[in-house]
């Protein structure tokens, strides 16, 4: 039976200073191996269909016509899947996941594939653009 | 092959006594679920006792009335209850009965229900 | 004339995060009568089977609860990987092994939080998150998750642990199971904790067995139960006892969960020792056949897959008893005489997951 | 303005798995610490200015977030964390389940993630925050104009 | 002198008139007349002979003799009455205090001679007042009360001139006793009290009224037994029959008769090993415990004490006197919290504080006996106030629990107002019982810190109590029916004077105390208390500010207040509209608040039996130690 | 002569009516904000800023006024109204026992607010409210009986220019004042009717019905309590004002340590708890003190 047996925690939290990590002012660390919001090589894509196909919540459509990509980040669960079965692998995963928007519209990201020809961003700046 | 398990098929008639049987015999209850497989309704009692897996296998037709094991196993109103919401089956005697109250599900007996029933019926209670 | 106070108890109510609604009536403030209502997280999971192909359920699976979410999909697997008859390897059995400890510290030191919340004690509460924020990022860094791992798999695991980094996480987990050690002494020794948890809710051995009660409610009431000790996984080669408490009430399923937080540091650690190098999956094809009950040792105690399948892609059955479920009964026993400060303390006692009751 | 400095929120789950939830409470916790924000977790929705929903909603629970919306004092604003709450998620198929949050209640932030990291709940309330001011202005406009209304239906019925 | 005659002889008068007239209207015309008549016969009292003390000699012998067969002749009835319902006890009782009369009168009468029969000072004008003003008002509220009395209880016999007659019987006794010197006379209106309030207590003549009745008989004949022997020993030994010179001489002889007489006090006014008859004298018609058992009848038993005291004074009697008193009034306090109806609150409410004025007697210092006399005045308006409202309440409502007083503030207004008012008046600043409780804490503190300690557990008791009956009156829940459409002008203007009574004797406490208190103080003690100016100030700005604020408040809520959103209750967002949710097995449900009882630390058995043995022994202390 | 001593000293009772009614929300909000943010550093967080307080209320009078009747915030109003006037009726150096009961009047119009709403968990707050103040209420009818044994006098003025040090006569009463000085403050263990945090069993227990601009009334109806508290134990040492001060934030502090160390008490012991420690530390120190000064 203890009386203030909390004292100690609180005197070491009290002198050690906060824990916290200051999010957003001090940008947080990713592990690499963190699952995050999908990208794509768009030029390398092929159109199958499989990650549409296998996407557990459906967030993925594939037009091979009109040779598009898209993807409704407020759908998509993050589980990597899509990943996994692409027969190109030209999907990949950033390791921090896609921003807050106050509007469904904004989270539908589509990605279309230039004529052939045409030079386009690497994947990796579009991700930072986002 | 983790553990052994055994299937022990049941009548309805003899149910509660064989229950009764494992109940004294100081088994506890795990589970009761239910499989609806088309025009039968499949109800599985399974039983513990010493990490000895065992289970019962009662089959009955949709609408048919059992009684139920929650007078010997007070827990298991939970299960009924919710056997009878999910698939309709009737049970006579639950404890508590929640009369149909207990998941309050947007379709009626989902499992039992066919595609078209869940699209035309809202199922508001 | 009665003095009985009707009182709604949730479903939206601070001190569970989750909704469960109690028709609590009352008498001062001493509990005369409990009932629960549930169904505000039910979403019929169970039948998505029927729609979903068996491999790509393990998603669902996984997502039945975010806190124990690993330990669905494991029991999904095993329960699959049985049907079919499939050899796991035994690094992927090991590596299951690691990640579900984890995930049974992680759920303990939410626990301990929780339960500290409902007896009104914010600082220590805030102290267990602290610390459970570290095996939060020792998960983090081996999944990529830190709440959903998504690393099991149908024959498998999806992701390795290499020597080095397994190293690190025990040393890791050493360290934190010093700072644990601080705060777990105020659970177990401090008087106002003692006053709040000591005592109430009590449920003896015999009505926990007769009630079907699984987990640490069973075990803090002095049966020695432990669905690890099937042998599941990795669990038959490592050296463990069940651990068990005789008083029954709620210090006790406290100080189950507290020295179970060790015993799982310490399984880690035997794993880690044992782990055999090998491949981590295995190629599955076909379609399962046949029925298994697939039985787990989740944080909350045993769950149980219930699967049956045909021949085709879709299970034509899948159930989960969750532990929670298996507890209900004996939480509305418990209820009835506490009062209503006891009733945070007892549900939380119980250690109830909704989403996992009500799938 | 201190709409901004003193976001007060309620936290409710609708369906979801859990995951969201306890990553809104760890948010709370040392490591995030939502109170350098101001932020309380009042779990009243009396007191609350910031709806946090997490999960999809089913049967039993749009009614409890259609209540608990209708008991906030406005200025209000509502998120919706995780997939299952923006969209329904990997739930969205089940019979009981009837879509993500918008089917009830407006929804002004969505934060994706499954489950949703504390970092993007934090950016999810801050993105509210300025919606929340946004709110304050429109609801006293709305107020004075209620007023003009109401005083010019009274001088109309005296002059009647 | 004519004034106090004509306040003892007029109501026994009226009462056989509205005995023997059988006509309905004429009774109530001739009550009305009645109760004008001593409303400004008590008026004209304080005008005419507040002041010092003035004595009377009203030598006759023939009213000695009526009283002495009026005297036998009741106890002959009571024997009666004791034979049919074999209470022996009470024949016991009765054939020894008519041993010990007749004795007395046979043998020691001529002795002893009797210079003033009655008299007139400050206390008994303000307690004349109190029988006068509120008697004459709870009178004019029976009338109306008891006709819906008997439409409710279709049972029991219609004997209403028989009540009436008995109510203003009693009036008559009570300025007797108030104004007689004579202990003989103080013993004969004493017993007339008795009597009267044994009957009016079996007025209902149901088994549980017939036991209640026999009950309060049987204690009081014990009182009154001691009242007897008290006179016996005072004729005998100290040679003097009357109640100023018995106090006056003081020594030893006095001492004895004075415990004993403080003895019957105790047990008229219902304090601890006694306090059973109280508790049970609520099955009487309501105005019948607003009169007798609030505040009437059990103030003469502390008004006897606090005129023998001085006698007690210094003498370990007065200290037992003091802890009776406080005991009574703790543990009063503390089972009122335990109690759901709404006359027994009442009723150990009314112990306790009578507690506390026994308290103070024991206590004796000038400061002590002001409170007490201040504790008498707003006790009596406020209690009686609210026995009044019970009294209404339970007409309507059919019942006289607390938990069934759920929203009363909508369904019957007025009374609650009325009810709030009498409830703020008996332990909330700045109503008068807090401005009392005040001087008898000061009091207590330089007599005995202990007092004062056991004034502080009390009072927050106290606190505890009302404020939870106030709470259950004051919830509020719209679409209520009003309910008190049906209430009867005589009932409406009772509760209206004693609402703006008890208001009104808080704002003219300052003149009532150094009009009427002070002089008496001043006569006995040499000495006055009184308050710091400031701090009256101070009352005087809460009293105004309340009066203020709170009609302009309301009134602002009620008319100007639009400016808001209207939303259902916090009901766990289970709301199915603003009161009621949907609970468990999909029931709807309402939400269903009660009020805390505490049973687990102040239930009534085990506290009344640690309060009776304490106080048995601290009265056979206090009897034991006159005696050696 | 630091600025207490200065006020003390104040003839004008204007100006010290004035300078409370105006300081003492300052203060009562400092010391909240002060009070928030360390306790977050004792849980490991940063924690809000010092002025976070004030935010919060004056967020509060910006929202819409939300009701469940039209009646629930009179009761409020009056007990805010109460509450300043009881405390610059001791600032004043009005009759401390005037002080106590005024205070008891603002309590109890605070707890039928709470009845007077009809709804569940307000009333719980309520009922608890009342046990909590029938819990502390002797104790602080205790701390007047015994400054007035050893000064004399209930005058708070004439209490704080007495010159012996009253904590040397009356360190039983103090602890006692510690303890129900948690009650009142609103700290774990004894914060059973409302806390600030809403994680208990009572959602916010009797304030959960009131929002905007009347919860912004109960804050600042509490800060002004709050600084009457500390004006009381400065009473104690009003000997030395130095002295006085120091213990006021040492004490202030420690009631923060053991906010922070204690899980909620059951009404049960805290009622208990309160009475008992009344008894023995405050009525036996006035009963010894009594004995002690009898000549």
């Amino acid at each position: 039976m203890g009386f203030l047996s909390m004292t100690r925690n609180i005197a070491q939290n009290l002198f050690e200073g906060p824990s916290t990590r200051r999010y957003p002012a001090v940008k947080r660390y990713y592990e690499p191996k963190s699952r995050g919001m999908i990208g794509i090589d768009i030029e390398a894509c092929i159109f199958c269909g499989l990650c549409s196909k296998r996407c557990p919540t459906g967030a993925l459509t594939v037009a091979k016509d009109r040779k598009e990509w898209e993807i409704d980040r407020l759908r998509c669960i993050f589980c990597g899947y899509c990943v996994e079965v692409c027969p190109k692998k030209c999907l990949s995963m950033a390791n921090h996941y896609s921003p807050c928007v106050t509007d469904r519209g904004d989270a539908i990201h589509l990605e279309k594939q230039a004529p052939k020809g045409t030079t386009e961003q690497p994947v990796e700046e579009k991700l930072e653009k986002e | 092959m983790i553990e052994e398990q055994t299937t022990i098929a049941v009548g309805k008639d003899e149910l509660l006594g064989t229950v009764s049987d494992f109940h004294s015999q100081g088994y506890r209850l795990v589970q009761i679920c239910c499989t609806a497989l088309g025009d039968t309704i499949e109800i599985h009692y399974s039983f513990d006792k010493d990490y000895r897996f065992t289970n019962l296998r009662l089959t009955v037709k949709p609408g048919e009335e059992i009684q139920s094991v929650s007078i010997i196993y007070w827990s298991a109103f939970a299960y009924e209850n919710e056997m009878s919401e999910l698939f309709g089956v009737k049970i006579r005697n639950i404890v508590v009965d929640y009369k149909g109250h207990f998941y309050r599900t947007a379709v009626a007996t989902p499992f039992v229900a066919t595609e078209t029933d869940e699209k035309n019926d809202t199922g508001k209670e | 004339m009665s003095q009985r106070n009707v009182i709604p108890f949730g479903p939206q109510h601070p001190v569970l995060p989750e909704p469960i609604h109690l028709d609590l009536v009352t008498e001062d403030e001493t509990v005369v009568e409990a009932i629960p209502s549930i169904g505000f997280v039910h979403r019929g999971l169970e039948k998505l089977v029927e729609k979903k192909d068996y491999q790509d359920f393990v998603y669902v699976a996984e997502r039945i609860c975010g806190i124990c979410s690993f330990m669905h999909g494991m029991t999904y697997c095993q329960a699959v990987e049985e049907v079919m008859g499939i050899a796991v390897p035994e690094r992927a059995l090991y590596l299951r092994t690691v990640w579900a400890e984890l995930s049974r510290v992680h759920s303990h030191l939410m626990w301990l939080g929780l339960a500290a919340d409902a007896f009104g004690f914010e600082s220590l509460f805030m102290n267990c998150w602290k610390l459970r924020e570290g095996i939060l990022d020792i998960i983090e860094a081996t999944t990529g998750g830190r709440v959903i791992f998504g690393s099991c798999k149908i024959g498998g695991v999806r992701r390795d642990i290499d020597g080095d980094t397994m190293k690190g996480i025990v040393e890791k987990l050493d360290r934190i199971a010093a700072e644990i050690r601080h705060t777990t002494d105020v659970f177990l020794n401090d008087y106002s904790v003692q006053h709040r948890l000591k005592e109430v809710g009590v449920m003896s051995g015999e009505e926990a067995y007769a009630l079907g009660t699984v987990g640490p409610v069973l075990r803090a009431s002095g049966v020695a139960m432990d669905a690890r000790k099937i042998g599941y996984a990795a669990y038959r080669n490592l050296k463990f006892e069940p651990v068990v408490e005789k008083s029954g009430d709620c210090h006790a399923r406290c100080r189950v969960r507290v020295r179970e937080i060790f015993q799982s540091i310490d399984l880690i650690g035997q794993a880690a020792r044992k782990m055999p190098e090998g491949e981590i999956a295995v190629k599955v094809t076909g379609a399962p056949s046949g029925e298994y009950f697939s039985r787990v040792e989740q944080p909350r105690g045993e769950v149980i897959y219930y699967v049956k399948a045909n021949g085709t892609k879709n299970l034509q059955r899948f159930r989960v008893r969750t532990p929670t479920f298996a507890n209900l009964p004996a939480m509305v026993r418990m209820l009835k005489g506490a009062s209503i400060a006891d009733v945070p303390n007892i549900i939380l006692t119980v250690d109830p997951c909704i989403s996992c009751i009500e799938r | 303005m201190f709409f901004k400095k003193s976001p007060w929120i309620i936290h409710y789950d609708a369906t979801s798995c859990n995951g969201c939830d306890i990553e809104v409470i760890a948010s709370l916790t040392p490591m995030y610490d939502l109170e350098r924000f101001g932020i309380i977790n009042t779990g009243n929705p009396k007191h609350a200015d910031i709806f946090v929903v997490t999960g999809s909603v089913n049967e039993s629970s749009h009614q409890v977030v259609k209540n608990i919306y209708d008991q906030m004092p406005n200025p209000k604003v509502v998120v919706a964390v995780g997939i299952c709450a923006t969209s329904g998620g990997i739930f969205r198929e089940c019979y009981n389940v009837l879509g993500g949050v918008d089917t009830v209640i407006p929804v002004d932030v969505y934060v994706p993630g499954c489950a949703a990291r504390p970092e993007s709940i934090i950016d999810g309330i801050i993105k509210a925050l300025d919606i929340l001011e946004r709110r304050l202005v429109e609801f006293r406009k709305a107020k004075t104009e209620a007023r003009r209304q109401e005083k010019k239906l009274r001088r109309y019925h005296l002059n009647d | 002198m004519e004034t106090i005659i004509f306040l003892i002889i007029f109501p026994a008068a009226i009462s056989l008139v509205l005995l023997s007239i059988p006509v309905k209207s004429v009774r109530r015309l001739i009550a009305v007349i009645a109760n004008i008549a001593l409303i400004a016969g008590t008026i004209h009292l304080l005008y005419g002979s507040a002041g010092e003390t003035i004595r009377y000699e009203l030598e006759n012998v023939w009213i000695e003799r009526a009283m002495l067969t009026l005297e036998v002749t009741l106890s002959i009835y009571i024997l009666y009455m004791g034979i049919r319902f074999r209470r022996y006890l009470v024949v016991f009782f009765t054939l020894l205090q008519l041993a010990l009369l007749v004795h007395f009168e046979a043998f020691a009468i001529p002795a002893v001679p009797v210079a003033h029969n009655l008299f007139v000072d400050n206390f008994s004008i303000i307690l004349a007042l109190i029988i006068g003003i509120i008697g004459s008002f709870i009178c004019l509220y029976a009338i109306g009360y008891i006709e819906e009395y008997h439409e409710r209880h279709k049972e029991s016999e219609d004997n209403r001139r028989f009540f009436f007659f008995l109510m203003y019987l009693f009036l008559s006794a009570m300025f007797g006793i108030v104004f007689s010197n004579n202990l003989k006379w103080i013993y004969f209106f004493w017993e007339i009290t008795t009597i009267c309030s044994f009957l009016l207590i079996k007025y209902h003549e149901d088994e549980e009224s017939i036991d209640s009745a026999f009950s309060a008989l049987t204690i009081n004949l014990m009182g009154g037994l001691a009242f007897a022997a008290g006179i016996s020993y005072a004729g005998i030994y100290a040679g003097t029959l009357e109640l100023d010179r018995l106090i006056a001489e003081g020594g030893a002889y006095a001492v004895i008769p004075a415990a004993l007489i403080a003895f019957a006090g105790l047990a008229k006014s219902a304090q601890l090993p006694f306090s059973s008859w109280l508790t049970k004298a609520m099955v009487a018609p309501t105005p019948v415990s607003a009169l007798l058992h609030s505040s009437t009848m059990v103030k003469a038993g502390v008004y006897i004490i606090i005129k023998v005291a001085p006698a007690l004074k210094g003498t370990l009697a007065a200290a037992m006197l003091s802890y009776i008193g406080g005991l009574t009034f703790l543990v009063a306090s503390f089972i009122a919290i335990s109690q759901s109806n709404a006359k027994k609150v009442l009723a150990y409410s009314t112990i306790a504080n009578l507690g506390l004025v026994v308290a103070c007697a024991g206590i004796g210092t000038n400061e002590a006996i002001w409170s007490a006399i201040l504790l008498i005045v707003f006790h009596a308006v406020a209690k009686s106030l609210m026995f009044l409202c019970v009294g209404l309440i339970e007409n309507k409502l059919s019942s006289k629990e607390i938990e069934n007083m759920d929203f009363l503030i909508m369904e019957m207004p007025k009374v609650s107002a009325a009810m709030i008012i009498g409830i703020s008046g008996m332990f909330l600043a700045p109503f008068g019982m807090l401005i009392s409780k005040w001087a008898t804490l000061k009091a207590f503190i330089d007599f005995n810190p202990v007092m004062a300690i056991i004034l502080a557990y009390g009072s927050a008791a106290t606190l505890f109590f009302w404020t939870k009956w106030m709470g259950k009156i004051i919830t509020i829940k719209y679409g209520l029916k009003n309910r008190e459409k049906v209430v009867s002008p005589w009932e409406w203007t009772t509760l209206a004077v004693l609402s703006f009574m008890t208001i009104g004797v808080c704002i003219i406490f300052p003149l009532l105390s150094s009009a009427l208190i002070e002089p008496y103080i001043i006569e006995l003690f040499g000495v006055s208390p009184s308050m710091d100016r400031f701090n009256i100030i101070i009352i005087m700005i809460i009293m105004l500010g309340l009066l203020t604020i709170l009609p302009i408040a309301l009134m602002y809520y009620a008319w100007l207040d639009k400016d808001y959103k209207r939303v259902g209750t916090y009901l766990g967002g289970a709301n199915v509209d603003n009161v009621r949710f949907l609970g468990s097995l999909g029931a709807q449900r309402t939400a269903d608040i009660r009020n805390y009882y505490l049973d687990g630390f102040f239930s009534e058995k085990k506290l009344y039996n640690y309060g009776l043995v304490t106080a048995v022994f601290l009265v056979i202390l206090m009897l034991g130690v006159v005696v050696i | 002569m630091t600025p207490i001593d200065y006020f003390i000293h104040l003839d004008n009772i204007y100006l010290k009516a004035v300078i409370y009614v105006v300081l003492a929300p300052i203060l009562g909000g400092l010391l909240a904000g002060v009070d928030r943010k360390i306790s977050a550093r004792m849980q490991g967080r940063i924690g809000p800023p010092i002025l976070q307080p004030f935010y919060d209320v004056f967020k509060l009078f910006s929202k819409e006024k939300i009701i469940v009747n039209k009646f629930q915030n009179f009761n409020v109003i009056l007990f805010f109204v109460f509450m300043v006037f009881t405390g610059s009726l001791f600032f004043l150096g009005g009759d401390l026992l005037l002080v106590i009961f005024a205070l008891t009047l603002a309590g109890v119009f605070f707890a039928l607010a709470g009845f007077s709403v009809n709804s569940p968990y307000c009333h719980i707050g309520a009922e608890r409210e009342l046990i909590q103040m029938m819990s502390y209420d002797p104790m602080i009818i205790l701390v007047a009986v015994g400054m007035y044994q050893v000064t004399g006098t209930f005058r708070v003025d004439a209490i704080a220019m007495y010159d012996g040090p009253l904590i040397l006569y009356l360190p039983g009463v103090f602890l006692g004042y510690l303890h129900v000085l948690t009650i009142k403050l609103r700290k774990s263990p004894f914060d059973l009717a409302m806390s600030a945090h809403a994680h208990q069993e009572l959602v916010s227990g009797l304030k959960t019905e009131f929002s905007g601009t009347t919860l912004a009334l109960i804050e600042i109806g509490h800060w002004y309590e709050n600084v009457l508290l500390l004006g009381i134990i400065y009473l104690f040492f009003a000997f030395n004002s130095f002295l006085g001060v120091a213990a006021m934030l040492v004490l202030y502090f420690f009631e923060i340590i053991i906010d922070n160390t204690y899980a909620r008490f059951k009404w049960e012991l805290t009622f208990k708890s309160t009475w008992l420690v009344t008894a023995l530390f405050g009525a036996a120190n006035i009963i010894i003190l009594y004995y002690a000064m009898q000549p």
